[in-house]
């Protein structure tokens, strides 16, 4: 299949799922993710597969941790009040290694906040938000086909280090509507998941499976104490840190001033590149597709060329943090960020021309 | 003499008919053709002269459009 | 000499912004808050009353109201943040909550039951529109049986299981004085109603113990209905699901 | 219909008529252009609060669906005249609806015009299609898409309701007649 | 020449690790593992169940489970687990929760009650021990009133309001097929609770709607006294709060 | 009052609110905190205190937001599962602008983790866990007296900023005992709270108080806007990061190597340094007291000394990360974490000796 | 001749007294004097003549510490 | 007692024996040595696991309450010695628990005493009583503390059960005679 249709990146995520064959959703309204729910809502009991409305967030992501348990691809989407309540559980899951793949369609906070767009949950998401410091991968889709295809990619990497991938969107992305190819990705085959509760008469070797988390840890589970469970852990954090890097790079080979942006802000920053571009003004951009891991070598390489970064997100200034520890020092770093929204209701964002006014105030003289 | 008078603030009526399904007096219509700002069909107190001031169309109008008056005398 | 009296309109505790605050037609949201400003006004509570309102479009009646407020206070808490202000500030203060049915018995369900198992000294009022209307109609655990909403497109069925009837859960708690459910559907119910608010009002005044107030309210954009028609839908479909009445009213707990 | 990019806002309040327009317009523009996008701004839309979208379709690839300044505003709420006047472009376009209009446009690099759409379409059968009138008086104004692109889709998304079709083609007709003005 | 056979003693689906894992001195967990046990055992359930435990002492029984198995899981959530769990897996596969009454009826509370409204194909079993065992005796929402607790010094009392009777408010819900309440304080209780156990179970395979048994359960060491005093007290004075039997017992939900 | 007792950290948790004169307590069962609760259900009621045992984190932190909100200073305490129920009330009390006092004594994670000590909610306890962020100070106690001392400036601080503060104990803190000295802290004086929801009758000006969050902010709300909202929050960071900063600094004059720490772990480094020291290694130590804001001053001027950094935390790295980007590429930072724990089981914990181990591994040759 | 023959394993054995206190026949009870490694009194199967192998106390043992077998002939 | 610091581990299984002794310690130093920290290793203590806890008592300033290797170690319960003997430093000491001792100390660097705790206690009149005796052997072998100090601790804190206070309390002089030996 190779359709084409008309649809925004929260309907993009339903169909990014179902080419990952996913078999459930859990999941309870919030704007601005509810086509999102509504989607599954509508499209996939009647493809054999499950939709559930929980009773809340801390309900879904428990759901999900179920559905983990027994080897089934599962998701939720929520956005960012629901996401705080997944906390616990999903800090449970990585604990546990079990996968389950989460779009947070972020919205403005903190608290209640606004129920549009934001890029205020990058810290919570990509620095780990839970308790106990573990670790997941994060992708930031800027497009509705990207959030298709990184929906995919999504339920693989849960599946490659049965660990929560994270698919971190936001209101604009969510909302805005863009034609996407209906494409199936192909990745690599991935063992069975012989550790799935199912019922020990379901398995060949009719020996129970115990997952364990916590104090509990004992011979028979999987990692039978808990220094074991923190080396695994670390172990696989390190190869997803090392493997799982993913970002685009455009234009930097004589760029002076380089944008580092995701999400909408990054749709935002290339508009204002290419404008800047246009007035032959010598800016690149670097857009992480991952945010954990995050592409902070090429940013070093960056910084020690010389060049200035603008950091443009949505927010109070979060990433901002990851560019500040790659660069080490070596480039200065400024930031467009929630502060330099057009208007002051909830509606307002960052537009290409406050960044474009940006670049040429950091480019000028 | 004792009449109803019935105060319907425009910008507040959403055209919903709650007050007029409810007017025992059927003092009170939705009209046909006057919208407010926001394109709403709009209620009007049609029947002064039946209104009895009873308050039902205030009680059951959900956005605060009525004001209900008795006057006595003249 | 003509004399003009008021007797009705706007009641006093509801404040009025320079612009009117956007609302559906014939979402009875405002009818539910009129009643308890009324209530409030006629037991001269609103100098000690704070209102505490959940997410719900209902929320616009904290901001509304000329008494002191929170809201929206997290997604179903409400029960916890108002148990908090009347320990802290005792009998005196009239501690009310705003809530939605999604919000007081789906992801609220804990912080409802518990404060009713202890007795807490707070009155809840929870507006049953027999979905989530802020989010855009989705299923709430109110949802009728065969009611379609945005997650239910087929109607909801034994995949998603029953509805759950607050007032009548409430009740059974032991710290529950009073529970009831009222409607807004006729002038009668109107009152009815008002009689219900200002009785769950009036046990926590007498410091009995919880008190709980269900109130059926239309929600047209997301029904599908003219406003008319869904105080219709309610008599005739949400009343059999959820019947209007007393379902406990103790002078004392023990 | 030689240019490569269009961008234009549909601005309204409440409801979903601005975004039903630029919706409209959107799906329309896919058969022509290879980039489309179409960016919603809703604050509380089921409550009554302003609603506006940007379309932009394109030859090229767009980098932002989100721009500020764009080369059209179709204001289909008086009302929000204020708002949006100072999103066009220098050259651009304005068409806003006249029941209501108490704003003046103050700029003088662009083009406005007036259209009486909610008091059309009430002649036409129903308030209700006031903003198909307002889309077709955007395209009779630009006549960046040929409308019976605008008229297939009309047809599939009220299919169902002839009659509400019929008064929405009626209404997208005479729009474009009072753009072509 | 002589015939031994064996009686009873260690039920098969119970795994023995090398070393006795610790319990306090006539914990009654044990136990009640040793009911589900036996009764998965006779029903024949070994092969096709799965075991959520809960956080509490009890734990230990999803790790002893020759069963599929995961614990522990999020506090108070393991209805949400096993609702996953079943929906994906079919009829075929049996779930049951084991969890206390602090995790079961307190943070649990939404859990609990949002899949007896669902009519949710699992079982849930809750060992009411009055207390948090685990995190060192604590007031639990099932704590007696005057009951004394390391957080209920001066006894339990109207500041903490009033216990709850999950069996019983389980019982409301209208997805629920059964729900029940038994103790191990004598031979013919622990029979008793047997069969509710047998019954609550023989609901699921039936796939006739959700199951709850709830069995009173000894801790000796958060209730300072001796194990055989702990029957005792359970008898004299948890029975009346909490009185055994069947509160719920349908053939069908409709 | 100065009287001289024997309690551990989790005690002196109590005495510091009492002394700070905390109203109430609201808060649920977890090791390894219990302590801490049950030292207000027995304490705060003979003093017409109120304790409030709740059914769950979730609800404690929420009976802390209407506490807050009457004006009354209000804390909970928790160990780190229920630390990451409490995350999107935090959230939302930033946003509100109310304080609050959060006591956080570690556990080891993720997930059910161990009922004993570590130091592994660094990430969300620093950089927000929530959604939307924001930012609140977080003390960091490395003794039983501390613990008491810092109660009173956690209070203080709250009202100071109407923003909710973290004290970030841990296991081995809240569970060893020490000797401490009982003394009351004085604070410069605060405004009223003028903004506490009492009933307008009870307020001289009989107007009503509206706290409002969201998007439901309106003309009469504290923040009338969203953007407003956003400029006084940002505005309140920066307050509290150019203000708050506290550390502790020893023997940096002539030091080599630097150990960075705080809580259990600080205690480690220090006897570490001490048994270095004896030994004529130089070697000295910076430990954070507020760890947000982190004392990254400091640590970028040792690191153009040309000091290395030895972070000693009992994860698996995460105020490296502070250490990181404090110090701007200028120096060698190594990390002694989790890891390096002696024992396998959950009483595993980072010994002096194995710091000390590390201290000559880095300062040899 | 049927007799009932239990077996207790000391080793799980907490002292807790549930099997003594219901054995209907009084066949078990805990020792004065023996302790297990943890340092609790054993229960101690005193009476196999009396014993019918009913069961209870296995039933009721908490800690999995009881076998009970019923022996024919001999 | 001259010297300025001192450090000692008691280690036991489940309840608070090994806990409660170290406490008694810790204590009763506060009245000699301004600087005492006591920290406890409880890792499911109601549910029978093993529990320690470490005992600082110095004229100096405790760095850490927390160290890996102390000067004495008393071990409360025997199956404990394994685990514990490493933790003691070179010339430290280590008392012992026989009953059911079935390891060997291989350490030639250390002294070793072998205690009868459970067994005299018993004789004593309750095996709980185990614990203080072998406190009591500590504090015989090491005199580190004026007994008088510990026994008024153990007066405060069992003064509502006086038949428990006076085996308690044989037992710590009788663990005094046996560490004296
Ligand atoms: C944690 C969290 N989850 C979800 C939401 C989104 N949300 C806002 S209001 C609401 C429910 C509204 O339904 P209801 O309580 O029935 O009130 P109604 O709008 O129908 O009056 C939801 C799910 C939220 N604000 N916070
Ligand atoms: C989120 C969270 N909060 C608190 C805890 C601590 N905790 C562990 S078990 C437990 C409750 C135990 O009580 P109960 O469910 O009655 O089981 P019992 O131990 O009495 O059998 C608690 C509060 C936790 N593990 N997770
Ligand atoms: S009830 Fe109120 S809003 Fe509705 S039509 Fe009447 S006046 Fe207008
Ligand atoms: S006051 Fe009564 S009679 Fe008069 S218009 Fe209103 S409802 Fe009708
Ligand atoms: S969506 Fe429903 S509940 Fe919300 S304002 Fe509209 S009618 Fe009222
Ligand atoms: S504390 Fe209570 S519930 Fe936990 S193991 Fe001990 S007796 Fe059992
Ligand atoms: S019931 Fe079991 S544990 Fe208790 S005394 Fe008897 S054999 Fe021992
Ligand atoms: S089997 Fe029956 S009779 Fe024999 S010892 Fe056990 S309880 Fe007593
Ligand atoms: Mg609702
Ligand atoms: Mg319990």
């Amino acid at each position: 299949m190779n359709e084409r249709i008309f649809v925004n990146g929260n309907e993009a995520v339903g169909w990014g799922a179902l080419a990952a064959d996913c078999r459930a959703f859990f999941g309870y309204p919030i704007t601005p993710q509810n086509e999102v729910t509504e989607w599954f809502a509508r499209e996939f009991p009647k493809r054999g597969r499950i939709f559930i409305q929980t009773s809340s967030e801390t309900a879904s992501i428990n759901w999900l941790y179920g559905g983990a348990c027994v080897g089934a691809r599962v998701m939720t989407s929520t956005s960012s009040p629901g996401w705080a309540l997944m906390q616990e559980t999903i800090s449970h899951m990585v604990n546990t290694e079990v996968p389950c793949v989460v779009v947070l369609v972020q919205r403005g906070g903190p608290g209640q906040g606004t129920t549009r767009h934001a890029q205020m949950d990058y810290a919570s998401a990509t620095w780990g938000g839970g308790h106990g410091g573990y670790k997941n991968i994060v992708l930031t889709p800027a497009s509705a086909q990207e959030v298709h295809d990184l929906m995919q990619l999504a339920f693989y990497l849960a599946d490659k280090y049965c660990n929560p991938v994270i698919v971190l969107s936001d209101g604009i992305i969510g909302t805005m509507m863009e034609p996407i190819a209906l494409r199936e990705i192909n990745f690599n085959s991935l063992p069975e998941k012989d550790w799935a509760l199912r019922g020990k008469g379901r398995r060949k070797d009719g020996q129970r499976r115990l997952l364990s988390s916590g104090q509990g840890l004992i011979p028979t589970s999987r990692n039978p104490n808990y220094l074991t469970l923190l080396h695994t852990l670390h172990n696989k954090f390190q190869q997803m840190a090392a493997h799982e890097i993913r970002y685009e790079a455009s234009l930097l080979e004589d760029a002076e001033l380089v944008l580092v942006a995701f999400g909408y802000a990054a749709r935002a920053s290339l508009q204002a590149m290419n404008w800047a571009r246009a007035e032959g003004i010598k800016v690149g951009m670097i857009r992480p597709i991952t945010v954990w891991p995050f592409p902070s070598q090429i940013v070093k390489e960056e910084a020690e060329k010389g060049v200035k970064f603008l950091v443009v997100e949505d927010n109070l200034g979060q990433m901002v943090m990851d560019v500040k520890m790659a660069s080490e020092g070596k480039a200065a770093i400024y930031l467009v960020s929630a502060l330099d929204r057009h208007e002051a209701m909830e509606g307002g964002a960052i537009y290409p021309e406050k960044v474009l006014e940006k670049i040429k105030e950091l480019t000028a003289s | 003499m004792t009449a109803g008078e019935v105060l319907i603030k425009e910008d507040f009526c959403l055209g919903c008919g709650y007050c007029a399904e409810f007017c025992p007096t059927k003092s009170i219509a939705i009209s046909p053709e006057r919208f407010n700002s926001q394109g709403h069909l709009l209620a009007e107190f049609i029947h002064p002269e039946t209104c009895n001031a009873c308050g039902i169309c205030a009680w059951m109008c959900p956005h605060f459009a009525i004001e209900v008056y008795k006057v006595q005398g003249g | 000499m003509t004399e003009r009296r008021r007797i009705t309109g706007t009641p006093k505790l509801k404040i009025e912004l320079p612009v009117p605050v956007g609302a559906c037609q014939g979402c009875q949201h405002g009818s539910v808050g009129r009643i308890i400003w009324e209530v409030l006004e006629e037991l001269e509570l609103g100098e000690n009353t704070i209102w505490i309102g959940g997410v719900t479009c209902g929320t616009m009646n904290a901001f509304l109201s000329d008494l002191d407020a929170v809201g929206p206070v997290p997604h179903g808490r409400a029960p916890d943040i108002g148990s908090a202000m009347k320990r802290l500030l005792g009998k005196e203060t009239i501690i009310i909550t705003y809530q939605g049915d999604g919000d007081a018995i789906a992801i609220g369900t804990e912080s409802l039951i518990q404060a009713a198992a202890r007795a807490e000294r707070i009155t809840v009022f929870m507006a049953n529109n027999a979905n989530y209307g802020t989010t855009g109609g989705q299923m709430a655990p109110t949802t009728l049986m065969e009611q379609r909403t945005t997650t239910t497109p087929q109607g909801r069925g034994m995949v998603e299981g029953f509805p759950i009837n607050t007032a009548e859960l409430v009740a059974q708690l032991r710290g529950t004085a009073y529970s009831a459910r009222g409607a807004i559907t006729s002038p009668a119910n109107y009152q009815r109603t008002k009689k219900y608010v200002k009785k769950a009002l009036q046990k926590q005044i007498d410091d009995i113990g919880f008190s709980f107030v269900e109130i059926l309210s239309a929600c047209p954009p997301n029904w599908g209905k003219k406003p008319v028609d869904c105080l219709k839908w309610i008599d005739d479909e949400m009343i059999s699901q959820y019947p209007l009445g007393e379902f406990r009213d103790l002078e004392s707990l023990n | 219909m030689s240019s490569e990019r269009f961008e234009v806002i549909f601005a309204g309040v409440g409801g979903m008529g601005a975004l039903t327009a630029g919706q409209l317009l959107a799906e329309a523009a896919l058969a022509y252009y290879p980039c489309v996008t179409w960016y919603p701004n809703i604050t509380t839309a089921r409550r009554n609060a302003p609603a506006d979208c940007i379309v932009i379709y394109s030859k090229e690839v767009i980098a932002s669906p989100l721009i500020h300044r764009v080369g059209a505003a179709v204001i289909i709420e008086s009302s929000q005249l204020r708002t949006f006047e100072d999103r066009v472009k220098p050259g651009g376009l304005v068409i806003v609806e006249t029941a209501g209009l108490k704003d003046h446009v103050s700029r003088r690099d662009i083009t406005v015009k007036k259209i009486p759409g909610l008091e059309t379409a009430l002649r036409l059968g129903n308030s209700r299609a006031a903003n198909l009138l307002m889309l077709g008086a955007y395209i009779g104004s630009t006549n960046t898409l040929p409308p019976e692109l605008i008229e297939e889709k009309l047809e599939d998304r009220f299919s169902k309701n002839k009659k509400v079709l019929e008064i929405n083609l009626r209404a997208f007709h005479e729009g474009i007649r009072l753009g072509h003005n």
